[in-house]
């Protein structure tokens, strides 16, 4: 309850801030309070549940390791993307709809009713709409706030229209209400609707395919930090918010489910990763890279039994990998552009940032021992024995996830007679992700 | 009034549907950025609707209560959405969609 | 604590270079290597009076993941092959002009680190962590300090495949480990969970382990991406993949695949055994048409690995001791073949045989080196090669008289292409003004060649110590 | 005194070790001497090795060092005395340091004097190796060993390629021998469970294990012995190997290295006497080769060409005589051999070295008067390999022929053919050689001398060796009374099946007498044609009938191999190279990778960046949810 408090008092505190001129607190205020919930989550850590609000929300073993894990990942977030964002010249207004979409993001991880999901996922989006479109003089950062608004808002209709089946079907909002009215008896045909509405809506906010369209052209349009924010806290806030819905409400009661959840995950693996492969705009092709990871994402529902860690690890694996790939992204871009062109010769002044941008890539990309390795063989060692098919795509399209990621490598390390120079000015916070990819082999237990 | 006394559940579901319906394919036929958000609330209402009758099904109110929230949300997004549409007027001078295609691929 | 030390000391010297000037990279590590070298003998004397080497503290204990480092024969013959291997091409290319040198033998320090990791490995994810992580080091120095104009296609291609290949094997060890009751990757644990397969999920995981490993040796069809890529890397790098990085795979073969899927493989792993007996007789067709010297030798090196996966995956126990022995031997045999291919092309510029002749008549001692290495190629008694190949084809003969027929076919195929690229380039009588051998490359041939000669003769005492482990 | 025997091969290896590494610094007769002591230091401990198996024949193994031990496969490198492995390497170090005494003088004047003692050295101590090894893996280490040395001095003058293509030719078909006896070592170890002698025949009966795999294993084991003593169809290297200095042709190529052949099947007459088959396939193989080396050998003009093929013509003989049996009259015959054909190569060595260089019979004539030596040696090698009473190819040669009239009249009449042809082509030869008028240049008249004493000294202990050394084995009928006969016989038999015959004493010495009655004939023929009526021999373009072009082409069996094996094998492999490995394997590999892009290429359209486009597969994506749920 505190940790809810605390970051929906942040976002208001950042307005006051401005209100008061007092411009260069917002960052420590943010940084602290962060700290301050991630403190929180620690403390509470082995608590048990704490069922509030009248049964709105639930702090419980999972809210704790995913609002931790959210909490640290826009902490990084913050750490690296700051200087960007205090450049725009708007920075107030950027922190405070980033400190709302957190306080979404946190709330996805502990409702137990389906009203809660909803403005959970409100709160979590329209900030988000307004970032993206944050860059006011882009034609492209305007097209693509305007697309993420249309069909966000459009999504959300369909998975609001599912959830009000899903009532109609069960005569509940809440999670564990409707799990027992689904097992018991009869599944009305309403609940099937709903549920496929539901589904709809989630994949549409985790991207996957045939939902994922919008990604790449709002992630390519939007401004790199908030990019990168999107493809982290709020694509794991999405899949944290999935997980509890879906084990909480629908696990076991709906044979048919895990079978579409297999083939959705297929169709995106091969999808995404095809259309990564030809990109030649990074940053896109980083997209594509993101909804192939959803599907990863997407394949911790279907491993049997509640077991968290798998997802707790791949949404933070996958976090920290690609926030620093952005940030590395991020000064590209602003130096050079975005193109794959542009990545040329970046070892040659900015050995630090190439390495780091390869540390990223290949910890995407699964590479022992980096945590993006453990991530992924949480997801197939739970779906080995059961879908063993399913795995055998995953590992063919890993490699040609490799492919793409290694084009960027090629190209940072390849000679040439004008190099791209880029400011390097956050080495230690990308330092600190690097250990911390490389750590995680040690830290996976914990989780 | 007979006729009244004679609408069940079922016709109410089936009106919301066929709002929402409507709400899905104004989106998909109509280029004009405005109305394509109106349908967007179109869509909304349409399960507004449909909670409300779900509610008086089940004779709770958690549906109606539901509806609040979703209006207070609805109004929100009326709000975002104006804006961005504003400012890519500003830009575009135009709110044709079809012209909305830079990213692409 | 010796494994363990054997195992750091590389990384830390890796990370030592990587962090220091470029001038004396080399010294660096070299001194390292013969510390390496010294700790690995002294600790092998030392397991004899009864001290233990192995160690074992566990990572990720919900998965039973521990970081295991094992110290018995095979192991200590394969670190020994690495450390050797190692300080072969350190102690070759030390005079060599290298740019960025620091990173460079930085990157071989780490490489030869990862590979020590997989031998010592007591555990499958350790293993399996240490087989992907050697690609990183050997893909920068290939992309680094190869050359040739599809330097960037062949790196890739190099790349994806045998990630390709190494992710099956993933799956496999997953498989395993699933169904065990307590999941743990312990080689022991692995090896009963392993057994208790039925045969027939036996045989695939045997596909996935032999895939990946078919892959990184590599046996046909899956070799394509090696030529190409020995002919790109620089020196070192060819070195470091045919001394040391193939016989990863190999070992993992004796250490993994055999004791985990024996059954697997005796009832449905036949087609891995015909793989690996038209990979010895399709590579030596291949050298054959080769009219480049570093080519032929990369064939060369395919023919001697399809030999030795086929020897092991008979699965006797001369099958098993003669792999490893073969590993050893073939180990040297390419570091040897390489500095000759080096010496060769940079007093040539090229490495096009028929465009060579009568270098033994500038360079008797040279050719007489070489002379003994090619022999030891074609696998003559009293050198090292024999032992091995020998002991592999009565493995195989255990398993079928036909396939060592066809596999023996490359006892004639290897002695015609050897011996006529060996004709081409030091006999004859053109002469080529041939710049004398540097003490450097003199020594480390001789030093090959003696290596080669006393394992043929006296291969009794390694053999002992790679018997009678499982 | 049989643990000497670890000695006899030790000496050579030093003295290969001490020529290579410290040689440089000897002078020229330094360095040969040494080389030669060694030798006969060997020949000394294999006397008194030899001795020791005269009084009731025993065998004693002597273990080295530990080898090979992998679980039930246990070989060591140990060491055999037996009667016959005492009596090969009494031959062995015998005629072999007599060889490289001549040596010394031979290649005086060559550059590479040094290396050519080394090698001679190192063959020495890899063919003891083949023939004292216990175990069959041992003396395939001699095997390879001999092979390796025979390479490197069939190109000992290595700077003309065509002597480098004959080494390389000879060292790849010894290969294809090789791999028939790897494959019959496997065979036998997998059956029997060892390699050792004293498992499989001498100590225990483990070879009885092969049972139905005894015909395969042994005709495994006589290809290898088909590629080291040059039997057909293996046989075309052995002329081609001429290309090595003289010294070698007659130590390897005549003496020792192509009958280690004769040793291996010998060795291994209890496998071969239970396989029917397998005999068989000898018997043939060696009468087809008997036959084929001598009708080649009359249409060669060359002077060390025409005694490699009669030296295929005889191994034919001896293998004959294994096939049918007679395991110890092919030994005999061995050494008979070794004798006479080593006297013959080094006379002929002679008398290269007299003309400076050259080898061409027509080239030659009346060399009589100018090396009187080297003529009278030559002369009793020819009457001897001709097989006239009482030289030492006379009695092995014809107790061949008993054998063979005994087993198979078709055997017999081919092995008569060829005797017959041996003699003919023999004195041929000689009479081309030393008889008549001098054919070659005036330069060449100029400079013809008598050899050198290091040299005329070898062929006058051959040529008394070629005399007497019949008599270890008088026939029957001859030796009954002294009571020698079959003195060979006795001795081997410690070692190897004994030779059952059942002639009476008449026929052998009828036998005896129509041989050489042939033979008389042929001297006589080759007399009236070449010395009488002194027909010139028809030079290369001049042969037109095409029985003679056959024979001279050497039925035509390398160009035969050429385009059977050597071309469709590269031919084979550039096409696999091209179109497998380059074209369908890479083109896979890269293809895979098209094929990610493609799905991408294909799917990109649908990426339109059009809000309508994604909102339908938005709602495509749920219509078909809702019908799969």
């Amino acid at each position: 309850m505190v940790i809810l408090l605390i970051s929906a008092l942040l976002g208001v505190s950042l307005l006051a801030l401005e209100i008061f001129k007092l411009r260069r607190w917002m960052m420590p205020l943010m940084v602290m309070a962060f700290l301050a919930i991630i403190g929180g989550t620690f403390a509470l850590w082995g608590m048990n549940e704490n069922v509030m609000m009248q049964g709105m929300i639930v702090m419980d073993a999972y809210a704790l390791r995913t609002t931790a894990v959210l909490t640290i990942l826009a902490l990084f977030w913050l750490l690296t993307q700051h200087q960007n964002i205090e450049k725009t010249g708007n920075s107030s207004d950027l922190y405070a709809l980033l400190a709302f979409s957190f306080c979404g993001a946190l709330l996805m991880t502990n409702f137990t009713n389906l009203v809660m999901l909803f403005l959970a996922i409100e709160i979590l989006s329209i900030p988000v709409y307004v970032l993206a479109a944050s860059n006011r003089s882009s034609l492209l950062s305007n097209e693509s706030g305007f697309k993420y608004f249309i069909l966000g808002s459009a999504a959300s209709a369909i998975l609001l229209f599912g959830i009000a089946l899903l009532y109609g079907a069960t005569g509940s909002f809440d999670l564990y209400n409707i799990h027992d009215a689904l097992m018991s008896g009869t599944i009305a045909p309403l609940s099937w609707v709903g549920l496929a509405m539901i589904l709809t809506g989630f994949g549409f906010k985790i991207s996957v395919a045939p939902f994922h369209f919008w990604a790449p052209d709002v992630y390519q349009g939007a401004p790199t930090p908030i990019t990168g924010w999107m493809a982290t806290v709020v694509k794991g806030a999405a899949i944290f918010g999935m997980y509890r819905l879906f084990k909480g409400a629908f696990d076991g009661a709906m044979p048919h489910l895990e079978g579409i959840l297999v083939i959705i995950i297929a169709i995106t693996l091969v999808i995404a990763n095809g259309m990564a492969s030809i990109q030649s705009n990074v940053k896109r092709m980083l997209a594509y890279s993101g909804v192939s990871h959803a599907a990863f994402m997407l394949a911790t529902m279907i491993i049997p039994g509640f077991d968290p860690q798998s997802i707790v690890l791949y949404v933070i694996s996958y976090g920290i990998s690609s926030l620093i790939v952005f940030s590395i992204m991020n000064q590209v871009g602003q130096t050079a552009g975005e193109e794959l062109n542009n990545f040329r010769g970046l070892s040659q002044e900015n050995p630090f940032s190439a390495a780091a941008m390869t540390i990223g890539l290949l910890s995407m990309a699964g590479i022992p021992p980096l945590a993006g390795f453990f991530g992924k063989y949480y997801v197939i060692s739970g779906l080995i024995s059961t879908h063993p098919g399913l795995t055998i795509i995953m590992v063919l399209t890993s490699v040609v996830g490799m492919y793409y990621y290694l084009k960027v490598i090629f190209a940072m390390y390849q000679k040439t007679s004008i190099p791209v120079v880029v400011e390097e000015n956050n080495k230690v916070v990308l330092s600190l992700g690097i250990i911390a990819l490389v750590a995680m082999m040690v830290a996976v237990q914990w989780m | 009034m007979e006729i009244l006394h004679n609408v069940t559940i079922n016709h109410y579901l089936g009106l919301s549907t066929v709002l929402f319906a409507l709400g899905v394919f104004g989106m998909l036929y109509r280029k004009n950025a405005i109305i394509i958000f109106m349908c967007v609330e179109l869509m909304l209402n349409a399960v507004n609707l449909a909670l409300v009758s779900f509610s008086k099904m089940h004779g709770d109110t958690d549906g109606q209560i539901f509806v609040f929230f979703i209006m207070v949300v609805a109004a929100a997004e009326v709000a975002v959405g104006l804006a961005i549409l504003m400012m890519l007027y500003r830009n575009r001078h135009t709110t044709d969609t079809d012209t909305l295609n830079d990213l692409k691929g | 604590m010796i494994a363990l030390s054997i195992f750091l000391i590389p990384l830390l010297t890796s990370f030592l270079l990587f962090n220091s000037k470029t001038g004396n990279a080399a010294k660096t590590a070299l001194t390292s290597l013969i510390l390496m070298l010294l700790v690995a003998i002294g600790g092998r004397v030392a397991t004899a009076y009864g001290l233990t080497g192995t160690l074992s503290f566990p990572l990720i204990s919900s998965i039973g993941f521990s970081f295991s480092l094992l110290w018995d024969g095979p192991a200590f013959l394969m670190v020994l092959l690495t450390i050797i291997a190692g300080l072969g091409i350190v102690y070759f290319s030390q005079d060599k002009e290298i740019h960025s040198s620091n990173r460079f033998y930085g990157w071989i320090m780490m490489m030869l680190s990862a590979m020590i990791g997989a031998f010592l490995a007591g555990d499958a994810l350790l293993f399996y962590l240490c087989y992907e992580w050697a690609l990183i080091p050997i893909f920068f120095l290939i992309l680094k300090w190869g050359h040739g104009e599809h330097l960037s296609k062949v790196t890739m291609r190099f790349f994806l495949y045998t990630l390709f290949g190494s992710l099956f094997m993933m799956l496999s060890l997953l498989y395993v480990h699933q169904s065990m009751a307590t999941p743990s990757f312990d080689m022991s644990a692995m090896w009963a969970a392993g057994k208790a397969l039925t045969a027939g999920e036996q045989g695939w995981v045997f596909a996935g382990l032999f895939i990946a490993f078919a892959v990184k040796m590599p046996v046909f069809p899956f070799h394509s991406w090696q030529p190409s890529t020995y002919d790109h890397a620089p020196i070192q790098g060819t070195m470091l993949l045919a001394a040391i990085m193939l016989k990863m795979a190999t070992f993992g073969l004796v250490r993994w695949a055999i004791p985990m899927t024996a059954v697997g493989i005796a009832e449905n792993g036949h087609w891995a055994i015909l793989l690996s007996v038209i990979s010895v007789v399709y590579a030596s067709f291949m050298a054959l048409t080769q009219k480049r010297l570093k080519m032929m030798i990369a064939y060369s090196s395919v023919a001697h690995v399809g030999m030795i996966s086929a020897g092991i995956l008979s699965n006797t126990d001369q099958g098993t001791v003669g792999g490893l022995f073969e590993m050893f031997s073939h180990g040297i045999l390419a570091v040897a073949m390489f500095v000759v291919y080096a010496i060769i092309e940079k007093r040539y510029g090229h490495d096009r045989m028929q465009e060579m002749g009568g270098i033994r008549t500038a360079a008797p001692a040279f050719a007489f080196l070489t002379f003994i290495l090619v022999m030891c190629n074609v696998a003559l008694p009293f050198t090292s090669g024999f032992v091995g190949e020998f002991l592999l084809l009565q493995s195989l003969a255990h398993y079928s008289l036909v396939y060592t027929a066809i596999a023996g076919l490359s006892v004639i195929l290897g002695a015609a292409y050897m011996l006529r690229g060996f004709q081409a380039m030091f006999l004859g009588g053109n002469t080529h003004a041939f710049e004398a051998l540097s003490r450097n490359e003199k020594n480390i041939l001789a030093i090959a060649v003696l290596l080669v000669i006393v394992l043929g003769v006296y291969p009794h005492s390694l053999l002992q110590l790679i018997q009678n482990v499982y | 005194m049989e643990k000497l025997v670890a000695l006899i091969p030790l000496f050579p290896l030093l003295g290969f070790l001490y020529i290579t590494f410290f040689g440089k610094n000897q002078s020229k007769g330094t360095a040969g001497a040494i080389a030669t002591a060694l030798v006969a230091l060997s020949f000394v401990l294999a006397i008194l090795v030899f001795t020791t198996q005269l009084h009731g024949a025993h065998a004693t193994f002597v273990k080295v060092l530990d080898w090979i031990h992998v679980g039930s496969f246990q070989v060591d490198l140990s060491f055999v005395v037996d009667p016959l492995s005492s009596l090969y390497i009494l031959f062995i170090t015998g005629v072999g340091s007599l060889i490289h005494l001549y040596s010394i003088g031979y290649m005086h004047d060559d550059e590479g004097f040094h290396r050519f003692m080394s090698y001679l050295n190192l063959f020495v101590f890899f063919m003891l190796l083949l023939v004292l090894g216990d175990n069959l893996l041992l003396l395939f280490v001699g095997w390879e060993g001999v092979g390796v040395c025979s390479f490197m001095l069939i190109g000992f003058w290595y700077k003309d390629h065509a002597n480098n293509d004959a080494a390389k030719k000879a060292f790849v078909m010894n290969r294809v021998g090789d791999l028939g006896l790897i494959l019959g070592m496997s065979l036998i170890f997998v059956q029997c469970g060892s390699l050792n002698y004293n498992d499989l025949m001498i100590g225990g009966s483990a070879i009885g294990h092969l049972g139905k795999w005894a015909t395969l294993g042994a005709v495994l084991l006589f290809i290898g012995a088909m590629g080291k003593s040059a039997q057909f169809p293996l046989h075309t290297w052995l002329p081609d190997a001429m290309a090595g200095p003289t010294p070698v042709s007659a130590l390897i190529h005549a003496a020792t290295m192509v009958t280690a052949g004769i040793y291996l099947v010998a060795r291994f007459s209890d496998l071969f006497t239970i396989s029917e088959g397998a005999s068989q396939l000898v018997t043939w193989a060696g009468v087809i080769t008997a036959v084929m080396g001598a009708s080649i050998a009359l249409t060669q003009n060359d002077i060390k060409k025409v005694l490699a093929y009669s030296t295929v013509s005889q191994l034919g003989f001896m293998f004959a005589a294994l096939g049918m049996g007679a395991y110890t009259i092919a030994v005999f015959h061995v050494v008979t051999h070794a004798f006479f054909k080593a006297l013959l190569f080094l006379g002929s060595g002679s008398v290269i070295h007299a003309m400076g260089g050259e080898q061409d019979i027509r080239r030659m004539g009346g060399l009589k008067s100018h090396m009187p030596t080297t003529y009278w040696t030559f002369l009793v090698g020819t009457i001897a390999i001709a097989g006239i009473f009482p030289f030492a190819g006379f009695f092995s040669k014809d107790q061949i022929l008993a054998h063979a009239m005994e087993n198979n009249t078709v055997v017999f009449a081919l092995l008569m053919l060829a005797a017959a042809g041996t003699a003919f082509y023999m004195f041929r030869m000689f009479y081309l050689t030393f008889h008549g008028e001098f054919r070659g240049t005036h330069e060449q008249e100029h400079h013809l001398h008598e050899s050198p004493k290091t040299m005329t000294i070898p062929l006058v202990v051959l040529a008394i060796a070629s005399t007497v050394g019949g008599f270890m084995g008088f026939p029957h009928a001859i030796g009954h009374a002294m009571h020698i006969e079959h003195a060979l016989d006795h001795f081997l038999s410690g070692s190897i099946e004994l030779t059952h015959s059942h002639m009476s004493v008449a026929t052998e010495i009828a036998l005896a007498l129509i041989s050489m009655a042939i033979a008389g004939m042929m001297i006589l023929f080759a007399y009236n044609i070449y010395i009488k009526k002194a027909t010139p021999v028809l030079e290369d373009a001049e042969i037109n009938s095409p029985l003679h072009r056959l024979l001279w082409k050497k039925y035509g069996m390398d160009e035969l191999y050429d385009n059977l094996f050597r071309k469709p094998i590269d031919a084979l492999s550039a096409g696999l190279y091209h179109w497998v490995e380059q074209k369908m394997l890479l083109g896979m590999v890269d293809g895979s990778g098209d094929a990610a892009k493609g799905i991408g290429r294909i799917l990109q359209p649908l990426h339109n960046g059009q809000i309508v486009t994604y909102l339908l597969a938005i709602i495509v994506g749920l219509i078909a949810l809702i019908f799969a749920l």
